[in-house]
């Protein structure tokens, strides 16, 4: 056990036991090696549940809006999702008071698919954390030992919020910086360079696949609405008829709704079962609100999201062509 | 069921009356443009029907009308959706889809010599209406019929226009109730389970009828059973979310039981046996 | 399935493409000012199709994204020039939504010049034909906004398939 | 039984000539996104190695989408045209054992289950499926639980098992004996019998059973602290009922096209709350506890009681895709242990 994991059992107890909170919300084993579950921990006896590891990709607070009435909630935080937490106090979905961040200093997570062996099928995989925070994979192929470093998701590479922005308490030691090498927008940029007509064929093969599962929805925990636009009878703004039209209309509007409100905790993309690269939308917004407003969503519960406001001096369109 | 094509295929029909029940409610009367369905369809009451509007989309109502009417169909719809709001809309000699008669019906062949005890309220009245003009048509066949039917106000009772042929019709008494009254009523004010414990009709060779809003049938069960009516002498019809009317789409299922097929008519006896998801 | 064809005929597609452009004009400053334009007998494109709405922050983006689902070439907002808004502050927002709306639409792969967001006020007819003329002009260099179907695309029948010139 | 041999190099010209009577649909790899099965190209690149494609078969029996009927006009003058039955003949190659299962659990609801659905029917009528045994199970998959195995035949033509340089190819049918009227397909000896039944074993002993589904089925109860348990932390998405090979609900809607429309079908799930939720709001499954106890005890004692066979064939694709680790095998070995 980690002493991640037992200082994040030892709060969860306290505020349990001292009545601060009436749940925690954090992750307990999952099913197989390589995979983590959301928990509601409810009882001071029951902390020992909760577990720490670099498979703890769930960005809890997408449960804080489902979880009103229940009273105060502490969440498990990593950086992003802290971020999360920030956005729906701005967004006033929880009151400040009725959450508590336990804020954890974050090394990355895995990107499940790089420890598949040869014959690409994790079944039976075994997964062992040395002392030193590498992973042993074991499988049929034999044993590896690697870094996390080496097999991290994508949006984990490029983060810059590890450490969490705002939390009542930070558990560990402060985890040293992503590999500043990264640059988050990159992506954005190696598309930008694509002529228009090849980006449009990009999106159209990507989103082409889309089921509209809506899982990406479902996981973000800024996509909250009560009827999501995509579900509205009237006005029928999307149609049922997954075709390639509607699904675009479906992540282009999605993605919009998001703009200054996305902490990049990648967990749209993670759960497409299609694997459609959806946080190379929401990177791009991220980017142009950040140069065009200077704003960086989920660090302030004060502030207030770019296009929930305005400027009289904010730059004008002026007869330009935007 | 559509000749032509497949399951999902509609037959047209013309609505060639609209009646306007309350303020949210209208009944349609549809005839279909094809004059041999015109002439072969056939029905029981209790049956439902999907209803389009091109355009829209389909809803799920019950046959408010009898079959003893030949000639057309009738059903009510209350403005609660999309289709319902474009129903709202058509005009007399507007086209609509129907693909019916779907599911089971009141055992009316069963139920001869019986008496009889519809409890109705608001729109829940739709289906007993037609099961009620059924048996004031064939009025020989069925003893003495009681209809309780009540609405939140005088202006939510439907089919006001047929009350005086209910009440004039042979051994037929009618006991209508608003829960708040307006200046013109003068009728009963109150609930309609009240009403039933304070007519108390017999459980005696009769078998009684309901259908209306959840909390009117929870309160009215209990009324009937302190009568001595048995699970088995109360029939019932459930109202639930459908979209193919045939066994398919799989949204209308109570544990194993489609609505679709196996209902909707059922008595309450059949209801207790099934899982409380309704 | 919801490749609705903008309003044209499928002859008239045929014989020479012509933009079709949706404009969504404020109803207190450029609606009055394409009107004026209208009256004064001034010279614009008809490729416009024009909306009325309340105040160019009445503009959702989704009426914009839903315009180029539909397959429509361009899309024109314009609404009272800043500090002159009707409701105080609607145009405001908009400029602040209209901008990022253009970016992430062009990331998509429609062109920004297929967008224009202008001010336009009630007296500026001879304004709100040059913006017109501009946009029209712009979105006819660049072509029909075309949208290919990748090839995995479910094929439905034909007579459903989109149509577009 | 019968069966006989086909080298892999001969796979290409065998599905080539299959081109010229059938439209041939297999797993293909091409592209982005995981691999789908799709009409073949005279071009086309099969995929038959690796774990089982994460979208199933499903999609040709069933369509995403399928246009039901269109129509013109207004007021009286509507005319309607329903969709005219597809019934081309088709081949679909390197099915899964678990998915050619899953096909006869949709013929359970679109054949039987009072009137047969003729759209389906015909498509499925017309459609022959050449399997392929799985060598490598995926993390998810648990067929041997529920009474399948990786090379199970049930629902299929021919069941093709890869012995390295050929397939033992199992003729199951008589149409699937016109399939290998081919000069490509040799005879198979005892020895490639029993390679491919090594095989087999192989790939089952690599997936033990993990729960007893007969008992299961019959401890499905409906007041179980279970439901709420696994449910209260699902997101309400529907990755697992689309990914699944089995589930077949659907929507039928309207759509406006200018002058008409077209109506239309299109899966649906049990886990969306609009699901189940009427016009005037009441909903009879009104939280993810009552879904997820609708989509486990229709699977498991539902369609048993309807049908006498689960409609659930351990492909694991929901567990897989599951965004937030709901497993339903962990649901499954709780309801068999009595963890109620």
């Amino acid at each position: 056990m980690s002493n991640m994991e037992t200082a994040m059992r030892e709060t969860a107890a306290r505020l349990l036991t001292e009545g601060r909170v009436a749940l925690v919300l954090g992750y307990e084993a999952g099913s197989v090696p390589f995979k983590t579950a959301p928990t509601f921990v409810e009882r001071a006896e029951d902390v020992g549940r909760l577990v720490w590891s670099p498979f703890c990709t769930n960005n809890l607070a997408v449960y804080l809006p489902k979880l009103k009435g229940v009273g105060r909630v502490a969440i498990v935080a990593k950086g992003c999702d802290a971020r999360s937490a920030v956005t729906l106090i701005q967004e006033h979905q929880i009151p400040r008071e009725q959450v508590v961040i336990i804020g954890l200093h974050c090394s990355g997570m895995v990107d499940v698919d790089r420890l598949a062996p040869i014959d690409g099928s994790l079944a039976g995989i075994f997964i062992s954390m040395e002392a030193d925070g590498r992973l042993t994979v074991a499988s049929g192929d034999g044993r590896r030992t690697l870094a996390v470093g080496e097999v991290l998701q994508e949006r984990c590479r490029v983060c810059a919020y590890n450490t969490p922005a705002i939390a009542d308490e930070i558990l560990g030691d402060p985890a040293s910086p992503m590999p500043a090498s990264a640059d988050p927008f990159a992506v954005v940029a190696e598309m930008e360079r694509l002529p228009a007509a090849e980006r449009q064929a990009f999106w159209r093969t990507q989103v082409e696949r889309c089921l509209r599962c809506y899982a990406c929805r479902e996981a973000c925990p800024a996509c909250y609405c009560r009827t999501c636009f995509a579900d509205k009878a009237a006005p029928r703004w999307l149609s049922k008829a997954n075709t390639v039209d509607e699904n675009w209309m479906f992540h282009a509007v999605r993605a919009f709704h998001l703009a200054g409100r996305c902490v990049e905790c990648g967990e749209c993309e993670r759960v497409c079962p299609m694997d459609i690269p959806i946080s190379k939308l929401n990177r791009l917004l991220d980017r142009d609100v950040r140069e065009r407003f200077g704003y960086v969503a989920g660090l302030d519960p004060e502030g207030v999201p770019p296009l929930g406001t305005f400027r009289p001096d904010d730059p004008d369109p002026g007869g330009h062509e935007g | 069921m559509s000749e032509a094509g497949h399951l999902y295929v509609p037959n047209l029909a013309v609505i060639d009356r609209v009646v306007e029940e309350t303020w949210d409610t209208k009944t349609f009367r549809a005839v279909f443009t094809d004059e041999r369905i015109r002439k072969d369809f056939n029905y029981h009451p209790g049956q439902f029907q999907e209803v389009s509007v091109f355009g829209v989309g389909e809803a799920t109502f019950c046959l408010a009308s009898s079959p003893t009417r030949a000639g057309f169909i009738e059903f009510s719809a209350k403005k609660v959706g999309a289709v319902t709001i474009a129903l709202h809309e058509l005009s007399e000699g507007e086209t609509v889809g129907i693909r019916a008669p779907y599911g089971n019906w009141f055992p009316h062949e069963e139920l001869r010599g019986k008496h009889l005890v519809f409890v109705g309220g608001g729109i829940g009245m739709a289906p007993l209406r037609s099961f009620l003009n059924f048996c004031l048509d064939r009025r020989n066949d069925y003893g003495h019929i009681d209809i309780f039917y009540g609405a939140r106000t005088p202006g939510d009772l439907c089919y006001t226009r047929e009350f005086d042929a209910w009440r004039n019709a042979p051994d037929t008494s009618l006991y209508l109730t608003v829960d708040r009254g307006d200046d013109r009523w003068s009728g009963k004010v109150g609930v309609v389970p009240a009403y039933v414990r304070e007519v108390a009709p017999s459980p005696e060779g009769t078998v009684a009828i309901t259908c209306g809003p959840p909390i009117m049938i929870k309160f009215t069960l209990p009324e009937l059973t302190k009568l001595g009516f048995t699970d088995e002498q109360i029939i019932t019809t459930l109202e639930m979310k459908m979209k193919c009317g045939v066994g398919k789409c799989g949204r209308c299922n109570i544990g194993s039981t489609y609505v679709c097929l196996d209902g909707p008519v059922f008595t309450y006896a059949q209801l207790r046996q099934l899982p409380p998801e309704f | 399935m919801s490749q609705t064809q903008p309003a044209m005929s499928e002859g008239a597609a045929q014989r020479a493409w012509e933009p079709v452009i949706v404009a969504f004009l404020c109803n207190w400053c450029s609606y009055a000012g394409a009107d004026l334009a209208g009256s004064s007998r001034l010279h614009y494109p008809a490729n416009v199709r024009v909306v009325r709405v309340p105040c160019s922050g009445r503009v959702n983006p989704m009426f914009v994204i839903q315009c180029f689902k539909r397959g429509f070439d361009g899309v024109l907002i314009a609404g009272c020039h800043p500090g002159d808004c009707h409701y105080a502050k609607g145009n405001y927002y908009a400029r602040r939504r209209m901008p990022l709306l253009q970016d992430l639409l062009g990331y998509l792969g429609v062109e920004p010049g297929r967008i224009r967001f202008d001010w336009v006020s009630a007296s500026e007819s001879g304004r709100f034909a040059e913006v017109v003329t501009g946009l029209t002009e712009a979105v006819r260099k660049l072509g029909p906004y075309s949208r290919p179907v990748p090839i995995a695309s479910p094929t439905l029948p034909t007579e459903l398939e989109p149509v577009h010139e | 039984m019968s069966a006989v041999i086909l080298r892999k190099s001969d796979l290409p010209a065998w599905a080539r000539r299959l081109l010229a009577s059938y439209r041939v649909v297999a797993p293909v790899g091409e592209g982005e996104g995981p691999v789908r099965y799709q009409p073949l190209a005279s071009d086309g690149a099969v995929v038959l190695d690796g774990l089982r494609p994460l979208r199933a078969p499903k999609e040709h029996f069933i369509p995403q989408v399928e246009p039901l009927l269109t129509f013109q006009g207004s007021g009286k003058a509507v005319t309607i045209e329903p969709m005219a039955a597809m019934e081309s003949a088709t081949v679909i190659l390197g099915v899964r054992p678990c998915d050619a299962r899953a096909v006869t659990r949709l013929d359970d609801v679109f054949l039987g289950r009072k009137e047969a659905d003729s759209l389906y029917e015909a498509r499925r009528k017309a459609t022959l499926l050449v399997g392929l045994a799985c060598a490598t199970p995926s993390w998810g998959c648990f067929c041997t639980s529920v009474g399948g195995s990786p090379a199970g035949t049930e629902g299929l033509d021919l069941l093709l098992t890869d012995l390295g340089d050929r397939y033992h190819v199992a003729v199951l049918s008589g149409a699937g004996r016109e399939l290998t009227a081919d000069p490509v397909f040799g005879s198979a000896t005892d020895a490639d019998a029993a390679a491919a039944e090594e095989r087999h074993a192989a790939a089952a002993a690599r997936m033990p059973a993990l729960f007893d589904a007969e008992a299961v089925a019959g401890k499905v109860e409906w007041e179980a602290p279970v439901w709420m348990r696994h449910a209260r932390r699902c997101l309400a998405c529907g990755a697992c009922s689309f990914l699944c090979p089995t589930c077949h609900c659907f929507d039928i809607q309207d759509e406006v096209t200018g002058e008409g429309g077209v109506r239309f079908r299109c899966w649906d799930t049990c886990q969306f709350g609009e699901f189940t939720r009427m016009g005037a709001g009441h909903n009879p499954r009104p939280t993810q506890t009552e879904r997820l106890r609708q989509r486990v005890s229709h699977k498991f004692k539902y369609l048993v009681e309807e049908f006498g066979r689960m409609g659930c064939t351990g492909c694991g694709r929901c567990v897989e895709a599951c965004p937030v680790n709901i497993d339903i095998r962990s649901v499954l070995r709780e309801i068999e242990g009595g963890e109620r």
